[in-house]
């Protein structure tokens, strides 16, 4: 199985993305075929890939000396992009529903299948140079999904999204030259590529430019100082803000900080140093920081987006620990919190897309009249909250595994910030639960009549992750096992 | 011990606060979990004609130019800074005149093989006994080339800022301004130019033909022809000049003189590079027609500075021929 | 900086301060029309600076007189040809700056740069 | 026989579970009530599942024996079932004074509305309480306690006002805020630990606790700050007061009864069962722990003794008392554990008892206030002294239950080498059993009482379906008192393995 | 002496014979020759160039009969004639860009005084790339400051003129300054032909008798030529000089003039100076300092703009201030990314003002941000264009602006001090490119209900055929710097090797 499958899964989706505006459809069902088969097919195509694991590399284009576009799947690369194959069909079938009575649907499927093709892309990237242009591809084709209301604060918060985004990226960029020159290769190498002959006696500008890099790269998983877009692009619709601001694009920042600490700057290089202290404090800063906003916001989805950053930061905490089960940690939070927090996510999507109520207080009651919604969200809310025998507390718990393991006094605040987030994130789900279920004493129904369940196109991707998170939750022995397996070869 | 309070003053204090939280009637985090979502910001009509009027009027005050004139500080600082940046620089300039090779010495590095070439064989291999005319225009004479083309160019830009043929109606208001203040047949002037006009324009051909025997040439030679023509333009007006010397005169004249030049030029570049004889004659050293294309050279260029002048001063007057 | 080597050279350290003196002109008039007489000073300083390098003391125009062609009898020819192409570029670039002062004229009656854009900022043009 | 666990587990659950998903279900059909003989199928059901559970419950405790592992929450550590000494004693007590406080729910519920809700929350709770009973390891446990709080949250906001939304939720944080702090001792516990199976003795690794000692101190502190909170330990006792007034009565029953039990049992399996008592002795953890006990034991009585509303002061009267049993498990001492485990078992009763007799009196005069109450005992003469019976027990007046528990503890803190507590905890115990007696005893004077001018008042008692249960209740709560020997051998045996 | 080593002196003449050609013709001829003669310059510099390649050494054409110090002398090695060809491409498509505003705003008469200036222009330009001698490049220079001068008020009204006198003002204290310099450097070494001062310098530099002179006749010229290519402090007048001038001249300016000058300064570096001599000169720092400045305060003031005009002319401060940066780093490599950047500077700034004019042609002829939204739909290849080109400025991958940020960053690496402000002057002026293009490109593409207004239509690609094409050849050309960058780094190594 030669790798030139890589190449042909990430340039599919992008185009296949790309015709939809220009194939004339019959109609809106023939589009809808059209967009899922290719997504599934991409699907399929990526599992049989990640099945027999094709050893060798693909070079696609070589554009300039040493820098070119090149994929090869490795242990880490195969975990996000089984995921995001996982995660994107069920999405477009959610948002097929979904954008039935938003505008210029084709236009929205293009860039989102696109979005596809680019996070695999990064995801299978081989060197720093293939995931840096993919990674800004990604800010790129995303921007049309966050303004495309096209009201006035989408615009505004597209403008600020672009501006991070980009901002972000310069700053990766100082890393990715650094990478290029000091390191031996610029391809991603467990253990990193730094060759200390040439670094010889300057050390702490190695750690600056890697901490600048850090920073550049985590902007996209909305690290504290740089976290305000997140929730301001929850203007955008329901699908984009659930798979691109809590799975893909965030998701791709995260993933791309692992690359850097570990395949390029070296874990073992970085560890113990004042860079990692800077990095752990902004780190569990916005542990905090996120889930103290998320409580005081009202508007549901804004309180889930800084839900989000919060819980990014746990798997920035992961990978900031610099160990190989810090890896782990930070890769099983990566996947089981995307779980999670695409089906809250989507809850929210169908109450929105049902009755239009976006704010906490006008859901009084909804849990009698939406009763498959809101038993997912509060699955999914008690899992967040990190309640045994769901998944967020079997990441939860790696994560702690591997502090425990680190030992170091930064280590055993980052556990104590987690506790706290998660008695903040159960204060935020919990309110909610509550004010939907049990409505008070003297609620009449009548006023929430018009409210129901939404058809199968949104409770299936629904049913399909509150059965993941239950099923990782019970036994996710063999999971943890692989992913210990991918990072021990650090 | 302690003062009796009043109740609602009681229930202010911090203790009271306390023991709300200590019996647990009220809890500080929960009321505020579910706050109502602010109002969008609206504006009423009468703060934001306000707010336009308040613009205008800082508009005002930042392009009333009295108060510009007078804006302390900034003038006075940009022009203490320039003054010192200038005495530093002249400072700076003292120091390296200082060091720099005695003036007048001949054993200067300027003195080396170069100008050594110049005078011993200048004569045999330009022919021109005037060294200068004969490096100008033959040993550097892309310089020369290039620096014709700025005159010309020149006059090119001018003719774009002051040329008014364009629109009849403007020409003819600018004559009318052009000729009111100068008096019609000034006399004095007119006498004047009669006598003195012919020696100016013999004089002028004298300078550049003579330009590769002694002092003189191209340049010279048309700045003086070209004066001669402003003067005899100031006594007797346009209607005489205009005879002889139209836009379309000055267009020729000054194309075919470039042209040529720029030809001539070409064609011993050309040869020189590929180191093909080039046929042109020398002559004898200090007959009129020696030293092979120099004369031609001078008598073009001649033309061109002559015509440039005359455009210069006549855009400046009236803006048309 | 030997003092006797700049009084040797006293003709040059003229022609710089003459420079600075047109430089500054250029730099700090407020009129567009002593800008480019102070332009003017600064050329003819140039020039001046240009054709002393060539001179060398007791030795007369480098024209061939009565067939003497040796190396002592004549001065350096080179910056003479240099200061000729000088001269007709200050000329021309003067031109060009009279005459955009004229239209400037025309257009705003004021001569002072910096009220010119100040007039132009407030018509928003 | 291990898979035999289960049942007493399941059955409730998924009984309870039926029971809420038909509640969806007719809230769809019509909004009104339920009708008179559905209540009466509700009420057969509920009863029947009641005594099987106990019938279950009694039988694995008498003769129960091994454990059973279900499915692996995380790599290594399965959710296990395991039955020993201590499991046993708190499964019996669960299971009978739940089954007490369901009967006489019967007939108080229709004055609350919504029974098929309550009931079924009411059933969940106590499935996941047996289960967090027979648990064998902490994440086990730390996992039923967790769904118990969630689970017993509606009970608090039965009645939907808006008190008692923002109380279940305070209940609820607050409990949350003490798993977390679980959850932080969990972790290094797990670290520092060989096994989490709780094996009585502790299962501590000798060089690893020594090597990160005060971090693991400040982590078994944590847990007990945590836990403590359902007992409601100082710190984070609030929600106690504000739960109860709005909580319908036969929930602050069991509230106050059973879960504060359930947050008892989760301290004493974290110190006895996986830290050791040996490795807290002598330390700043177990100074820290009495000071704050002692604190509670006196704030809570005094906050008592001032409170006008009638359930509030039994609240108070809970978080002092419990704070009893915690100063025992403090005091790391066999006779003090012994006591403490035997105040365990009959304050629950006397607890159980005062609050369903506070029910009564809401239910039958509506009365809420102490002050209300003088000359209730002409119109229900065996309410009232049941409740005397119970005050008394409660106090620890001698032939009564209260008496042993209290001269045991007394004993276990003079017998412990704590220093300045050894004479201090007595002290306090008494002096708080003076409180006790002051906030309980003027009920019933005032009761039977009420001074000349009182109108004489037809005689007319709580109905049967609610005397009976809390006549049973008193019965038990009082007779131990007389015949302790059976209970305090069962306990001491508890006692021997742990230390 | 192959036929074809004749073909830079003859592209010279030509563009100098077709200027004095074009004053005698009128308008639509004029038009006619000026672009005969510069694709006739292209295929030249292009065969120049295929040729030099082959040979892979420099060679020195003579100018007349007489060899090098005595005459004058042209030196054409691989950079030089790289740089011809690539100066003519984009000069053509400028002007091809710009006819229609050509014909729109410049009187019917003075359109031949427009091809001149550009003929002549283009001459200078190939002069300055081929001179070998320090006063045929001060002639040249002059030439190419006054045609600039009248590209700049070609459109003549006020504000043209008034940024033209201001050009006019700046740029002849440069020029002064350069002669200065040349003056001081003549008398020093005795020559005027570059190689011939190195060896000169050279000596000075061991015997160590005239150094400052020397130190001042370097500084003199450096700081003349950056007055004259708009480097930070001095660039007051570059907004009003780029934004109200025509399309073309607009994109000729901003992409070429002041590369010409730039050029000069790495001739005079490399070839005069001597580069050991240079580094050890303080010049290299301020122009490093002023470098970095200009990187970040033209990018500070282009998003305070409010006109896009403006908003570009104030980019190419910031981007001239990244070439002086790479100038400042004094390393090969340093010098390497300066020129990359300099190619692709003049293909990304020409494709910005032209597809700004498209936009501007669409929203009213006003060029107020207010107006702009929602351009891009009415003009579609002018946002494409604008696009690809503010995509280049912010550093997107594949595109030339990414390739020279990469050179940027790998030669300021491992310079000592001048690492850090280097490097995080690049991250910083990325940003702010980014926040003022991207904001415009959004308003581009936020639709607008223009139908009631005047002035607002759509304009379809083949409206105005020369400038989509110009647009097109643009985006193509800067693909391929992006792309295919790999061949021209090379080809600049190898030009600056043989450049010395």
């Amino acid at each position: 199985m030669n790798a030139a499958i890589l190449a042909v899964v990430v340039l599919l989706p992008v185009l296949a993305g790309a015709l939809i505006p220009f194939i004339p459809f019959k109609n809106r069902l023939w589009m809808m075929v059209y967009i899922e088969a290719a997504v599934l097919l991409v699907t399929i195509l990526m599992f049989v890939t990640l099945f027999n694991q094709p050893q060798e590399e693909f070079v696609l284009f070589r554009f300039a000396g040493n820098l070119s576009l090149s994929f090869k799947l490795d242990g880490l690369g195969s975990v996000f992009a089984g995921l995001v194959a996982f995660l994107w069909p069920l999405a477009t079938l959610y948002s097929f529903e979904y954008m039935k009575h938003e505008g210029h649907e084709k236009y929205f499927f293009m860039f989102y299948t696109m979005t596809y093709g680019i996070t695999l892309g990064i995801a299978l990237a081989e060197d720093i140079v293939t995931m840096y242009c993919f990674y800004e591809a990604l800010s790129i084709v995303t921007l049309p999904l966050v303004i495309h209301t096209l009201t006035r604060e989408a615009i505004l918060a597209g403008r600020t999204y672009v501006y991070y985004m980009l901002g972000g990226a310069a700053f990766g960029f100082i890393g990715l030259a650094f990478v290029l020159i000091y390191g031996t290769t610029s391809n991603f190498v467990p253990g990193g590529v730094l060759d200390f002959a040439k670094i010889g006696d300057h050390r702490n500008m190695i750690l600056f430019t890697y901490v600048m890099c850090f920073f550049g790269f985590s902007i996209k998983t909305a690290i504290w100082p740089f976290c305000s877009w997140l929730p301001k692009a929850g203007v955008a619709p329901t699908p984009v803000t659930a798979l691109l601001h809590a799975v893909a694009v965030v998701k791709a920042g995260a993933f791309a900080a692992m690359r850097v600490t570990y395949y390029s700057f070296g874990a073992d290089f970085l560890r113990g140093t004042w860079a990692q202290g800077v990095v752990m404090a902004a780190v569990i800063i916005t542990i905090v920081y996120g889930c103290s906003r998320a409580v005081k916001e009202t508007h549901m989805k804004r309180r889930l987006a800084w839900s989000t950053v919060s819980n990014l930061s746990y798997v920035l905490f992961g990978v900031v620990l610099m160990s190989p089960l810090g890896l782990a940690g930070a890769m099983s939070h990566m996947v089981f919190h995307a779980f999670i927090k695409i089906s809250a996510f989507f809850c929210v999507g169908a109450v929105i897309y049902k009755t239009g109520r976006e704010y906490v207080h006008q859901l009084n009651g909804f849990g009698y009249r939406m009763p498959k919604v809101f038993v997912v969200f509060t699955i999914s809310g008690l899992a967040l909250m990190g309640v045994p025998g769901l998944a967020g507390f079997v990441s939860k718990w790696n994560l702690v595994k591997a502090a425990l393991d680190a030992g170091t006094g930064a280590a055993y605040l980052g556990i104590a910030a987690l506790l706290v987030s998660a008695l903040l994130t159960a204060i935020y789900m919990m309110t909610i639960v509550v004010r939907a279920f049990f409505p008070g004493k003297d609620f009449d129904f009548s006023t929430i009549s018009d409210v129901e369940d939404p058809n199968w196109m949104m409770i299936l991707p629904l049913t399909v992750f509150t059965i993941a998170i239950i099923y990782f939750g019970v036994c996710s022995g063999w999971f943890t096992d692989m992913l210990e397996q991918i990072s021990s070869v650090m | 011990m302690s003062r009796k309070i009043s109740e609602e003053s009681y229930r202010k204090t911090r203790s009271f606060r306390l023991h709300q939280w200590f019996t647990g009637e009220k809890d500080l985090f929960l009321d505020q979990v579910e706050m109502k979502p602010q109002e969008p910001f609206t504006e009423s009509k009468k703060v934001k004609k306000k707010r336009e009027k308040e613009k205008q009027k800082m508009l005002d005050q930042i392009y009333n130019l009295e108060r510009n004139r007078k804006t302390g500080p900034f003038q006075t600082l940009y022009r203490v800074v320039s003054v010192l940046f200038c005495i530093c620089m002249v400072s700076l300039f003292l120091v390296a005149v200082s060091y720099l090779p005695p003036l007048g010495d001949a054993g200067n590095p300027a003195n080396n093989e170069v100008p050594q070439r110049y005078i011993e064989n200048g004569l045999q291999e330009t022919g021109a006994v005037n060294i200068v005319t004969g490096m100008i225009l033959d040993y550097r004479a892309f310089d020369t080339l290039g620096e014709s083309h700025v005159l010309f160019i020149a006059t090119c830009a001018v003719l774009i800022l002051l040329r008014l043929d364009g629109n009849k109606k403007k020409l003819q208001e600018e004559e009318a301004s052009d000729s009111a203040h100068e008096p019609e047949n000034d006399v004095i002037l007119q006498t004047v130019a009669k006598i003195v006009v012919p020696p100016i324009m013999i004089f002028g051909i004298y300078v550049i033909l003579g330009g590769h025997l002694g002092p003189g040439g191209g340049f010279s030679g048309g700045a003086i022809i070209g004066a001669g023509l402003i003067l005899y333009l100031n006594a007797f007006g346009f209607e005489k000049t205009e005879r002889f010397f139209t836009a379309k005169t000055y267009k020729w004249m000054c194309f075919g003189a470039l042209g040529c030049y720029c030809l001539a030029k070409s064609y011993s570049f050309f040869t020189g590079a590929n180191h093909i004889e080039s046929i042109i004659p020398l002559g004898t050293p200090g007959a009129i027609l020696s030293s092979g294309l120099i004369l031609i050279l001078n008598i073009c260029v001649g033309i061109v500075v002559a015509g440039t002048m005359y455009t210069f001063y006549v855009m400046f007057r009236k803006g048309g021929f | 900086m030997d003092l006797s080597n700049l009084m040797h050279n006293y003709p040059e350290a003229v022609s710089m301060i003459l420079f600075a003196i047109g430089f500054s002109n250029l730099l700090l008039q407020k009129n567009l029309i002593k800008k480019i007489i102070g332009l003017n000073i600064m050329d003819t300083a140039m020039y001046l600076f240009l054709a002393l390098k060539g001179y060398i003391v007791g030795r007369s125009a480098p024209i061939v007189t009565d067939g003497v062609q040796s190396v002592e009898a004549y001065i350096n020819p080179i910056p003479a040809g240099l200061v000729l192409t000088g001269i007709v570029v200050s000329v021309s670039v003067s031109a060009l700056m009279l005459s955009l002062t004229i239209r400037l004229y025309r257009r705003f009656h004021t001569l002072n740069l910096d009220e010119i854009s100040t007039m132009l900022k407030k018509e928003g043009l | 026989m291990n898979s035999w666990i289960l049942l007493p587990v399941c059955l409730p659950v998924i009984v309870g579970a039926c029971l809420l998903i038909s509640l969806a279900f007719d809230r769809r059909k019509d909004a009104s009530g339920p009708s008179e003989e559905e209540l009466k199928r509700l009420h057969i059901l509920v009863f029947f599942t009641l005594i099987a559970t106990t019938v279950f419950t009694l039988a694995l405790v008498w003769a129960g024996k091994g454990s059973l592992a279900l499915f692996e929450i995380v790599k290594g550590i399965p959710v296990y079932f395991q039955i020993d000494g201590a499991g046993r004693l708190f499964a019996a007590i669960f299971c009978i004074a739940w089954t007490a406080v369901g009967i006489y729910a019967f007939t108080y519920m229709p004055h609350e509305g919504k029974e098929k809700q309550f009931f079924a929350f009411y059933l969940i709770v106590f499935g996941v309480l047996i289960a967090l009973a027979f648990s064998g390891n902490l994440v086990t446990m730390y996992l039923f306690y967790e769904l118990m709080t969630v689970t017993s949250a509606p009970l608090v906001l039965h009645n939907g006002s808006r008190e008692a939304i923002m109380a279940s939720l305070k209940y609820l944080f607050y409990s949350m805020c003490g798993a977390y702090l679980g959850l932080f001792a969990l972790f290094f516990l797990y670290q520092n630990c060989d096994t989490l199976t709780f094996t009585a003795g502790g299962t501590l690794n000798p060089e690893l606790a020594a090597q990160n000692g005060t971090i693991l101190l400040i982590a078994v502190f944590a847990a007990l700050i945590g836990f403590g909170a359902k007992a409601g330990m100082f710190p984070l006792h609030a929600w106690l007061p504000t739960a109860h007034p709005v909580a319908p009565s036969p929930a602050s029953a069991v509230l106050s009864g059973v879960i504060a039990k359930a947050g008892v049992l989760a301290v004493l399996r974290v110190v006895y069962y996986v830290a050791g008592a040996d490795f807290l002795r002598g330390s700043w953890v177990q100074t820290a722990w009495m000071t704050l006990t002692l604190l509670t034991v006196f704030m809570g009585s005094l906050l008592a003794f001032r409170e006008p509303v009638f359930k509030k002061r039994l609240a108070y009267s809970t978080v002092s008392q419990v704070s009893y049993i915690l100063f025992g498990l403090s005091l790391l001492s066999p006779t003090a554990f012994e006591g403490a485990m035997l105040h365990t078992v009959f304050h629950m009763f006397i607890k159980c008892t005062l609050f369903l007799v506070a029910g009564v009196f809401i239910v039958k005069c509506n009365k809420t206030r102490v002050d209300e109450l003088d000359g209730i005992g002409k119109q229900m003469p065996g309410t009232l002294w049941c409740f005397t019976f119970a005050s008394l027990a409660l106090i620890g007046i001698p032939p009564t239950s209260g008496f042993i528990s209290k001269w045991y503890l007394a004993q276990g803190a003079l017998e412990a080498n704590v220093g300045v507590f050894g004479w201090l905890g007595p002290v306090i115990l008494l002096v708080s059993a003076l409180l006790t007696a002051g906030y309980l005893l003027p009920v019933t004077m005032k009761g039977f009482f009420p001074g000349k001018d009182y109108p004489s008042v037809p005689k007319d008692d709580a109905p049967k379906g609610m005397l009976y249960p809390v006549l049973f209740l008193t019965a038990i709560a009082v007779l131990p008192g007389v015949i302790p020997n059976p209970l305090i051998g069962f306990i001491s045996r508890i006692a021997d393995l742990v230390f | 002496m192959q036929f074809v080593q004749n073909l830079p002196f003859i592209s010279i003449i030509v563009s100098l014979f077709s200027g004095s050609l074009s004053s005698i013709m009128g308008g639509k001829k004029a038009k006619r020759l000026n672009l005969a003669m510069m694709s006739l310059v292209a295929a030249m510099s292009l065969m120049v160039f295929l040729f030099v390649l082959g040979t892979g050494e420099s060679y020195v054409y003579m100018m007349g009969h007489f060899p090098a110090p005595w005459g004058n002398e042209i030196r054409i090695g691989v950079l030089e004639a790289g740089m011809a060809l690539f100066f003519c491409v984009v000069m053509l498509l400028c002007v091809i860009g710009g006819y229609q505003e050509q014909a729109a705003e410049i009187e019917d008469e003075k359109k031949n005084l427009y091809y001149i200036m550009i003929n002549l222009l283009l001459c200078s330009l190939l002069a300055l790339i081929y001179t070998n001698d320090l006063f045929t490049a001060y002639v040249f220079v002059e030439i190419n400051t006054i045609s600039a001068c009248g590209l700049i008020m070609i459109k003549q009204n006020g504000r043209t003129i008034e940024a033209a006198t201001r050009y006019m003002i700046m740029s002849l204290l440069g020029s002064g300054m350069l002669l200065l310099g040349i003056c001081y450097l003549y008398d020093v070494t005795g020559h005027l032909l570059m190689s011939n001062i190195k060896e000169q310098v050279e000596i000075i530099h061991r015997t160590g008798q005239y150094r400052v002179p020397l130190l001042v006749a370097v500084g003199l010229m450096s700081v003349g030529l950056a007055i004259k290519s708009a480097l930070f402090p001095f660039h007051a007048w570059l907004p009003d000089a780029y934004g109200y001038s025509t399309v073309s001249s607009a994109a000729i300016l901003s992409s070429l003039v002041s590369k010409g000058y730039i050029f000069l300064l790495i001739k005079i570096f490399y070839r005069v100076i001597g580069f050991d001599v240079i580094q050890d000169s303080k010049v290299v720092n301020i122009l490093f300092i002023f470098g970095i400045l200009g990187m970040i305060m033209g990018s500070i003031s282009a998003i305070r703009e409010n006109n896009i005009r403006r908003m570009v002319a104030y980019s190419s401060v910031a981007q001239i201030g990244y070439i002086y940066m790479g100038f400042g780093l004094a390393t090969e490599a340093g010098i390497m990314a300066s020129i990359f950047h300099v190619l692709s500077h003049a293909a990304t700034k020409s494709l910005l003002f032209l597809s700004a004019s498209g936009i501007t042609d669409s929203s009213n002829d006003s060029t107020d941000f207010f107006d702009l939204t929602g351009a891009g739909y009415r003009n579609k290849l002018a946002g494409i264009a604008f696009t690809v080109g503010s995509l280049s400025m912010v550093g997107f991958p594949a595109l030339s602006g990414f390739i020279s940020k990469l050179l940027f960053a790998q030669a300021a690496i491992g310079d000592g001090w001048k690492m850090f402000p280097a490097l995080i002057a690049l991250a910083v002026s990325t940003v702010l490119n980014a926040v003022y293009f991207m904001k415009t490109v959004i308003r581009l593409y936020t639709p607008e209900r223009t139908a009631g207004r005047e002035g607002f239509r759509e304009i379809h690609m083949t409206e105005n055929r020369t400038k989509s094409a110009a647009m097109l050849c643009l985006v193509a050309l800067n693909l391929i710097l992006g792309l295919g960058s790999a061949p021209i780094v090379r080809m600049i190594e190898q030009g600056l090797g043989m450049f010395a």
